[in-house]
């Protein structure tokens, strides 16, 4: 297999915020990551993309240190990868997962959790929930939102902690245009201020207005990598083609 | 069966009547089941959280150990803490044997467990969909058993309640470390043992009723509080 | 299998004789005797409910009632044996060797020592009953303090006793072959008002048909035979016999 | 405590040398508590579930009756088994009373409460989730009544065993209706509640940790099955 | 309110397999749905729209019968709706609900409930897992599934019972480009069989695939409705102008 390590053409100079090396995961018989190599630069913005059931939600939870990797590994600023790591990144979830509680209760806790003094957490929390615009539901139930609001919400929590690295798995999915928008300008200003993202989108669209660089994943492996403009207008590889032309890329299932 | 009824009436009316002997005794029942099963919560909520929410080495035979001591005999408890506590024995010099506390401990040492490998079912069903946002928060130990425990309120309640429902019911134990000395350690259950043992078995029957009604009224209670609270809810 | 199911005290059961005895009959007759230990009152009253062939027990005054009120046919004496105070080798009250049971008793009561009574309405229980009406003692006032009711059967409230380290009035059989004895000994003995009557009755099976009265007719009979009698006579437990068949 | 262990290490060789009469003993209390705990998982189970998954009238009330009858009292249990059973009870003709069933029976009273409560809640956890889905499919009751159970069925084995717990350790209803009769009735906690009596508390205690062991196999057993099923899994 | 009865103009003549009155639904202290008419006209198919939070899920499970409304009703073939109306309805909801089975285990829960006989279960749940592109997933514990296979499996155990309306709740969020395709031509397909289809989305493109009229959903009332191509191309009111501008409509919130 092709390393991968090296598609970061521009961030070659700034040392890796967070490798894989190698990296596999296997359940139930298959390898559904697949020896994947990837290396992530600091304030440098990725965008993963490939068909259902490639590997991309997997993908974000090995990086965020949530699965144990059957071979290989990742490694954080060099070294393994542990809790402490882990408190430097956040994670929007594919299907949030919400507590029992009121939208400013999950806040609250998000806060908590990520260690910010108490005196600070009512201000915090007032402005996350301005900024996931759902002020007017502080104390709705959480997990009687709408499918739109629990996505805002599971974001907010995530950028509570002001993160390096946020890991955002189709963090618009289930968003209408305006939060789309809303979304993708929260995106770039967490950029700006140095954070690096990790998004996984099905949105070609979105993937260039969020992604310096595209890994396209297809049935567990890096099937292309590279700048996302120029994979985009010229995909090489099978799979990618077939995805751009919305076709079923079916090699060997 | 006339007597029956009779009995019950019987009984209904010297609760009515303020009867002191049998509200006394009601009262200390109270009093001791309450207590053990408080404490037991105290005890039995976290540690089935850690169970239910950690994995560690030993962690699969610990749950297997509450389970199985669901199973502990009262009796056995009993003994163990007489022995524990009797004038020869080890704790002797705290003088507690046939005291409503040697009462309390026993009741404990027999609804700990139950509170404990219930609640680590129900936080372990739980924890399921928790655990990776927990991971990913970087939620630290204590504040996750918290929050399990926190947000499973209403499913623990029950297993609070089945707590109270043994140690109220419980005779064994209590027999035995208690004494069911009468004004001291007398309690609901070793009152209606001494009625059957004297043969009064409708009176027993009848306080049997009279124990089942406070049990309900009990749970009422806490169904009241819990509605109550549901609805204000969401803090 | 044929078997007849007796109604018994836990004193009985408790120190063995059953054990003893009951193999010897069984092997002579083949009937097979199932007993059911509970205190005495709930012993009488299961047996008037007829859920027992025979009833075994030591409580003179409700087994005439039984047999008076139609529940038996006839009341016969078995055994006896007496009851004795054993109380903590310190004694506190200075009872020891004292022969005198009421006296050794207002003695106690009055050294406020620690006295630890079934309260279960047992037939040990009125024996004990008896004697402190002889005494001038109120107990009802003392009950909680010094005097402690349990509300138990015998066994347990010899472990209380113990556990309590209190003087306590219990049968000698039960005594003997108890295994928590503690530091406990038998203090007073040897008093006429200590004595302890067993009797046996056949429930009538004119008032329940169902009873298995020529079966239990047959216990009745060889518990009252010299052959009985001599196997009650040579249950021994630490060298010493625990019941004393008097059978007439 | 010297005489304990001792009296320990006598009960294991009692076992371990096959002694008949405690053999026996164990077998009947397995046979009794198992069957028992059966027998209320079948009612249980389903009562609970319903309760659980459906809405009607009267569907608070039962459910906080439920809960109160987890605090039945073993004794008076007893007592209501044996009024029935008695030879001038209702069903006296049956001629139950003395036996292993009237036993079963009485355990089967006492435990289907404590399955059917703990249910209750379980498959109320589990329906908020399923019961929009199971309304879209048109589920039909009984179906939807047997998928929670099925669904739910790990988590259930732990209200299994709580059952079985209080079954087990179970004295006081027993005794009642059982008569704890030699080689008849007699169970592990009546053989440890008659030792007691006889003031040979050692062996008692011994014969309490004898059932404990015991009930730590059959939990170990259960767990063992389960962790088989689960690997082969979905069907 | 303007009545909406009569915004189906092609499907007058037939009568309405559904209508909406005055649909009214509260909760928290809020009308979260606020006096929807709608008509439901055999082999219609409805596309709705609207931002985050608007009530189309609520409007959704309201049509199908799970939730009761506070006010007004759903009238199902001019009569109220019931159990048996809901069988020959169908939904896939926004968030998948599946058993804790394998995928072949939803699928044959999903076609007994729906009363298919057992000896024609295996050949119905292999079509339907042809169909959805799960074969090789089979035996796999559906709540592993990717989120996209969940939807899939989800759709397909709505299509399982061959309902005549179909209630799709974003249906295609997760889906990769291919995926969505296939459902989409799905749903012609179904359409060409006469089954009358409900479609929630935010994606306009999808909703003048999938719909012959749009219904505008704002804060739980009917902002705009009518045929979807009229509506998108030239919107009337303030929230679908904004909302086909990406922009944020916050007329009193
Ligand atoms: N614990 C598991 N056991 C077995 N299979 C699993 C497990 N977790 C995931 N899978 C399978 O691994 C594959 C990849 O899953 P993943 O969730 O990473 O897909 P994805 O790329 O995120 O897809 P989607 O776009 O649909 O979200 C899927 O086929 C899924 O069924
Ligand atoms: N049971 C409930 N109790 C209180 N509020 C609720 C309840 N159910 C829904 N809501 C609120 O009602 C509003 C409409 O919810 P609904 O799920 O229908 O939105 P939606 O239009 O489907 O949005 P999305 O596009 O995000 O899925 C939301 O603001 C939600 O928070
Ligand atoms: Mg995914
Ligand atoms: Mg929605």
């Amino acid at each position: 297999m092709r390393d991968l390590t090296d598609f970061d053409e521009a961030g070659l100079a700034a040392p890796p915020l967070l490798e894989t090396r190698g990296l596999t995961f296997a359940a139930g018989g298959r390898r559904l990551i697949d020896g994947v190599n990837l290396t992530l630069r600091p304030g440098r913005r990725v965008a993963i993309m490939g068909p259902n059931g490639a590997g991309k939600s997997l993908l974000l939870r090995l990086m965020h240190g949530l699965l144990t990797p059957a071979d290989g590994g990742v490694l954080w600023q060099g070294r393994r990868l542990d809790a402490a790591a882990r408190a430097a990144q956040a994670m929007v979830f594919q299907r949030p997962v919400l507590l029992r509680r009121s939208v400013l209760g999950n806040l609250s806790f998000a806060l908590r959790a990520r260690g910010v003094p108490r005196h600070l957490r009512p201000a915090r929390a007032e402005e996350a929930l301005a900024r996931a615009r759902l002020t007017g539901l502080a104390r709705s139930p959480a997990r009687r939102l709408s499918g739109g609001e629990q996505q805002r919400l599971a974001l907010a929590m995530a950028l509570a902690g002001r993160p390096w690295v946020l890991f955002l798995d189709e963090p618009t999915a289930s968003l209408d245009p305006a939060s789309t928008h809303a979304v993708e300008e929260m995106l770039a200003e967490a950029h700006a201020q140095g954070v690096t993202t990790v998004t996984v989108t099905h949105d070609a669209g979105q993937a260039r207005r969020v992604g310096d660089d595209l890994v396209f994943l297809q049935a567990g492996r890096v099937a292309e990598a590279g700048p996302v403009a120029s994979l985009l207008d010229a995909p090489r590889s099978g799979p990618l083609r077939a995805w751009t032309e919305g076709r079923l890329w079916l090699p060997d299932r | 069966m006339p007597g029956l009824m009779e009995a019950f009436w019987d009984a209904l009316r010297l609760i009515a009547l303020g009867d002191a002997d049998l509200w006394e005794i009601i009262g200390l029942s109270l009093r001791v089941t309450m207590t053990a099963v408080g404490l037991s919560c105290l005890i039995g909520l976290p540690l089935g959280a850690v169970v239910g929410a950690f994995r560690f080495p030993g962690r699969t035979a610990l749950s297997l150990i509450l389970n199985a001591l669901m199973g502990l005999p009262p009796v056995v408890v009993g003994l163990g803490v007489y022995l524990m506590l009797s004038a020869s024995g080890p704790l002797g010099v705290l003088q507690l044997l046939y005291t409503p506390t040697a009462m309390i401990l026993a009741q404990m040492i027999l609804v700990t467990p139950i509170v404990a490998a219930l609640t680590r079912q129900v936080v372990e069903d739980l924890n399921e969909e928790y655990a990776e946002q927990f991971a990913s928060l970087g939620v630290r130990r204590m504040e996750r058993v918290a929050a399990l425990i926190w947000d499973a309120r209403y499913s623990l309640l029950t297993v609070a309640l089945a707590g109270f429902g043994r140690a109220v019911a419980e005779v064994g134990a209590v027999l035995i470390v208690g004494g069911n000395i009468d004004h001291v350690t007398r309690v609901m259950t070793t009152t209606i043992a001494l009625e059957t043992s004297r043969g009064n078995l409708h009176l027993a029957l009848a306080l049997g009723a009279v124990l089942l009604v406070i049990a309900l009224l009990v749970n009422a209670a806490v169904m009241a509080v819990r509605h109550t609270a549901q609805k204000v809810a969401y803090a | 299998e044929e078997f007849i199911t007796v109604q018994s005290t836990t004193s009985t059961q408790n120190s063995g004789l059953f054990d003893h005895i009951l193999p010897m009959f069984e092997a002579g007759t083949g009937i097979d005797v199932r007993v059911v230990a509970v205190g005495t009152g709930q012993a009488i009253r299961n047996a008037m409910n007829g859920d027992g062939d025979v009833l075994f027990v030591h409580a003179r005054a409700a087994e005439e009632a039984f047999v008076a009120d139609g529940f038996g046919t006839a009341r016969h004496d078995v055994m006896y044996n007496d009851f004795v105070v054993v109380g903590p080798a310190a004694d506190p009250a200075g009872v020891s060797g004292m022969r005198d049971s009421v006296a050794a008793l207002a003695q106690i009561a009055g050294a406020g020592a620690v006295f630890v009574s079934r309260g279960d309405d047992s037939g040990t229980h009125k024996a004990e009953g008896a004697l402190w009406s002889e005494t001038d003692v109120d107990l009802e006032e003392a009950s909680g303090g010094w005097y402690r009711e349990t509300g138990s059967g015998m066994g347990a409230t010899l472990n209380i006793g113990i556990g309590m380290g209190g003087y306590v009035l219990t049968d000698r059989a039960t005594w003997i072959a108890f295994g928590n004895k503690g530091s406990h000994r038998v203090l007073v003995e040897g008093d006429a008002r200590l004595f302890n009557q067993y009797g046996i009755i056949l429930v009538n099976p004119a008032v329940h048909a169902h009873v298995k009265a020529e079966a239990g007719q047959s216990f009745v009979d060889w518990i009252l035979s010299a052959e009985g009698q001599a196997a009650i006579a040579g249950y021994e437990v630490a060298g010493q016999q625990l019941f004393f068949p008097n059978a007439k």
